[in-house]
């Protein structure tokens, strides 16, 4: 596997650096992934061909550039499986989709005496939109709370939802312990009590099949940085009744159909939404990216992490003293690995392993309460992608037997 | 190989540091107290003074955090006590440029042990886990001169 | 004079393009300018070798990513000749950066009753969010005249501003008449009545040194994609007490200092307001967009841009039945031209300017307040910028002229 | 020259139509009417309608335009007397397939002269010129409907 995987690696120009003289192996893919060359040639052949401003022009290079923006949407439809393409509403990440959600259609339906219900495995992106939306409107939030081994809790959800829910608040999968939550089942018991249901789908879109109508979501959100696509465009979507229903919330260019003195009308879904310029080079490598995403194929994505998953997890089990957060079945997560080593601090052994090449992050990971319910201030955390190997999986690994030995057994 | 570099960041007397903390413990008799929050980690630091003649009588620290943290504040608070809070400031700000790879005048009298954190520099990283209990004794003492 | 710029042409491999068979003449920089390649290999470069999410890491690629993005701030700073870093906020363009001022800003600090003094010039960027403003907290919005020739009414700016006025907020040039507003003279007389100054500097930044101190202003929005950076960036400068009293808008990573299950505290100015994985690439571009700009420096793109006016004003005047708006002297001026031939369309002229190759602009241009103003319902809109030449200012009067034969002497 | 390629766009049905547009008026008697803008440059277009004995008996516009859309007015309201709403609406979906391009069968029966407008679909960034008065009408017959 190892190997075949690397004629994909060569399509990642970055890779093939020596980080503190050591081959990189890039372990951050959670944070934000690399980009394939097909996507960079994308962008540079827009700005280099065929960039304008789009819709309002009508020459040339305005057409092809609108052309090509507008494309996207239809392809990011089809890639998440959505019913029409004006439900896609390009943004500058999941970050502002889901403030999005939250202040303009949880600020217009979500009413004092409400519940929010959302689960202790939230990036605070999907959390505190929500304590904000619940301290304005005089909602009430509660938590959905996990399994021993780090699944959420369906029989806890099924208690937490009941009439009085006006929102659940999801992440499709956990950016801490990689665990893909059970949409399909939460979606039922948010639609039997009449509660919308949110989805923060940046760490499941660049790794599974996501299917928006199967899922049963009524918005979902996702940012391309996460997928291969350039940095500061993402997608809110949202069924288009509930999009029509959402005021807009950034006024000015293009979302506007008619501006008097005193008073404007907006356009339709999804425009009255884009405001101003977009990024528009953005979201055509946006488009790039899940051409080459869909070129490889999810289930082949899904299924490489996995054997990376099973290949690496054992051998971290077995080190004396690592703790590994979550489910200890490879099967039931994505490419994510929380660990900590006993004694030391993860900024220690993220500082350790970046001496060896091993990019991993060491923190908080934007998930504060669920690392007070994992009774930990912070933790390292390595995510693979498909661009990953096992010589990656083998080199973290010596990574972190080295940290051990450095910190732990006093070889300085 | 490479983790030989640890060395330069993770010097013997700051590991000894950390293992061995120095006035790691509340103070209950403690005048001026600040607790500060590093926000990359989550890690939390409580640091504790008490004031005497216009000097800094006694100093302690509370709180988890990495072994520069943890070296740090155990370092810092050596070194403050017996100063003035004017001088506490002064050391503070000489810290900063020191582990910002700035150049410092005097800066093994003004810093003492602490100058050995000059290595973080290397490391921008971990800059913030290093100025952290600094931070915390100098906001307590501007606290407490607002509060006058 | 022509001849000599042609050195940055080569710089801008779009340009060397034929369209419908002609020569590119690309006129259309109000909307959005070109990319020289300095910027565009330095957003390749940083994904070729230091791409990852800034701030969260320890790694030495979140470490490179996290210097590359810190230092345009400074950069920025030092380019509006602001006073310190932390002013500067980053956001996805102008009209994000004005809606948060109006959003957060205004709906915190104006009250009933108060006024927002705009002009007739304004973009609806800098016009719809006050709009919204007004109504929800009950403000009235009053409106500076123009002088016949189209230049800001100082008179009635000293009129409307009175100590009811809580803001002012005005572009600095316009985007249709390419009038450079006289903002020290309206910021001195909003600080005398207490008012906040709103610079919107879109039509500005790229074209003319910028000295927010200077100006006065108290809140400055430019957007990168119109001065040669990458789409999806842009700036929100303030004066730092003002930024520290604004809540923010977007909630999620790293805007964050501690996060508990009902409460959260945020960073400082201006991290508060950048919530969620910025556009990285972006920033990093537009550091290399003001190198680029800095090299050349503004002083000569403006005189560049008031030759090419200069040349081609008298010529554009000469033509029967051709309306220019604004002031008719080249040196009241930026590069940008709105005309009309009488008994044409704007859509018209644009398409047979467009088989001639010339990029020009036809519509409203998210003016029509000025529009109505002005009488009309759209105009066409030329606009020069420093790669523009002689030849590209002939070929647009030949175009016109070849237009006007076409469509008003009937000669299909 | 490439302005020849403009014949294209403006064939001379075209140009004639806008220079002397048909039905080019208010209707008083009209009992379906309705106002659109083209969002991108302000145009705002009025269709009225008059209809009788189930068929539209007149039909009227008003207001600014480009040639594109002035012409396409005027074929409009030309070809659109005498057919049923369910007619019209039918012709709507058909002409707007057709300036974008695709297939429509039997178009010259089902829009008349206005096929003349097929050109349109070479030039992508006029489409909204050329449909603005069709939806008008469209959308005058879909609101009387939901009335009903
Ligand atoms: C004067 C003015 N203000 C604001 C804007 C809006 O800028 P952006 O679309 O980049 O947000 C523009 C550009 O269209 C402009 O010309
Ligand atoms: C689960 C989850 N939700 C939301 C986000 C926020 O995404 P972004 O920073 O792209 O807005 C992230 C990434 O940090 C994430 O992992």
């Amino acid at each position: 596997m190892g190997k075949k995987m690397n004629n994909w690696r060569a399509d990642f120009p970055i890779l093939a650096q020596k980080v503190n003289d050591e081959p990189l192996v890039y372990l951050d893919n959670a944070a934000t992934t690399q980009k394939p060359l097909a996507v960079l040639q994308t962008v540079r052949d827009f700005y280099e061909n065929d960039n304008a401003n789009i819709h309002r022009g009508v020459h040339t290079l305005a057409q092809r550039a609108t052309e090509r923006y507008e494309q996207v949407r239809q392809k990011v439809t089809d890639f998440i499986h959505g019913n029409d393409w004006h439900e896609v509403v390009f943004t500058k990440g999941t970050t502002e989709a889901l403030n999005w959600v939250a202040a303009s259609y949880g600020a217009t339906h979500v009413k004092a005496g409400d519940e929010i219900v959302l689960s202790y495995l939230e990036h605070h992106s999907n959390l505190v939109p929500w304590q904000q939306l619940a301290k304005k409107v005089g909602a009430k939030l509660k938590y959905i709370e996990l399994t021993a081994d780090g699944q959420l809790d369906l029989q806890s959800a099924a208690d937490l939802i009941t009439d009085r829910t006006a929102i659940v608040a999801l992440c499709h999968a956990s950016n801490v312990m990689g665990v893909v939550n059970p949409i399909q089942a939460v979606s039922q018991l948010a639609h039997a009590h009449g509660a919308v249901m949110v989805v923060d789908g940046a760490q499941a879109v660049p790794h599974l099949p996501v299917d928006v109508q199967e899922l049963g979501a009524d918005f979902y959100a996702f940012s391309g940085h996460k997928m291969l696509a350039p940095t500061g465009v993402g997608v809110l979507w949202g069924k288009l009744a509930l999009l029509n229903e959402m005021p807009p919330l950034e006024f000015g260019g293009e979302m506007i159909a008619n501006v008097g003195l005193y008073e404007t009308d907006f356009k339709e879904v999804p425009y009255k939404f884009e405001g101003g310029t977009q990024n528009i080079a953005g979201v055509i490598g946006l488009g790039a990216a899940i051409d080459y995403l869909q070129a490889i194929g999810l289930e082949q994505i899904t299924k490489h992490e996995q054997e990376l998953i099973s290949y690496v997890l054992p051998q971290l089990q077995a080190i004396d003293g690592l703790e590994i957060y979550g489910p200890q079945d490879p099967s039931l997560r994505t490419g994510i690995l929380s660990f900590n080593l006993t004694g030391l601090h993860p900024h220690d052994l993220a500082s350790a392993l970046d001496m060896d090449g091993v990019a991993v992050r060491a923190g908080h990971h934007c998930a504060q309460p669920l690392m007070n319910y994992l009774g930990v201030s912070a933790t390292a955390r390595a995510s693979f992608y498909l661009y990953n190997t096992k010589e990656d999986a083998d080199l973290l690994i010596k990574a972190i037997l080295d940290a051990k030995e450095f910190f732990l057994n006093g070889s300085c | 190989m490479a983790l030989a570099r640890l060395n330069n960041l993770y010097r013997q007397v700051i590991m000894d540091h950390a293992k061995h903390p120095h006035n790691n413990h509340p103070l209950p008799q403690a005048d001026h107290e600040l607790e500060l929050r590093n926000p990359t980690c989550g890690d939390v630091l409580t640091v504790q003074m008490k004031m005497q003649d216009g000097k800094i009588a006694a100093a302690g620290y509370t709180g988890t955090g990495c072994t520069i943290s943890q070296a740090s504040a155990s370092m810092m608070t050596d070194q403050i006590i017996g100063k003035t809070p004017a001088e506490v400031e002064k050391m503070v700000l000489g810290f900063s440029d020191l582990v910002m790879g700035k150049e410092v005048p005097d800066q093994a009298k003004l810093l003492g042990d602490a100058v050995i954190l000059q290595s973080v520099a290397q490391f921008p990283a971990r800059i913030k886990c290093a100025t952290l209990a600094w931070k915390a004794a100098y906001q307590a003492l501007e606290e407490s001169e607002r509060n006058d």
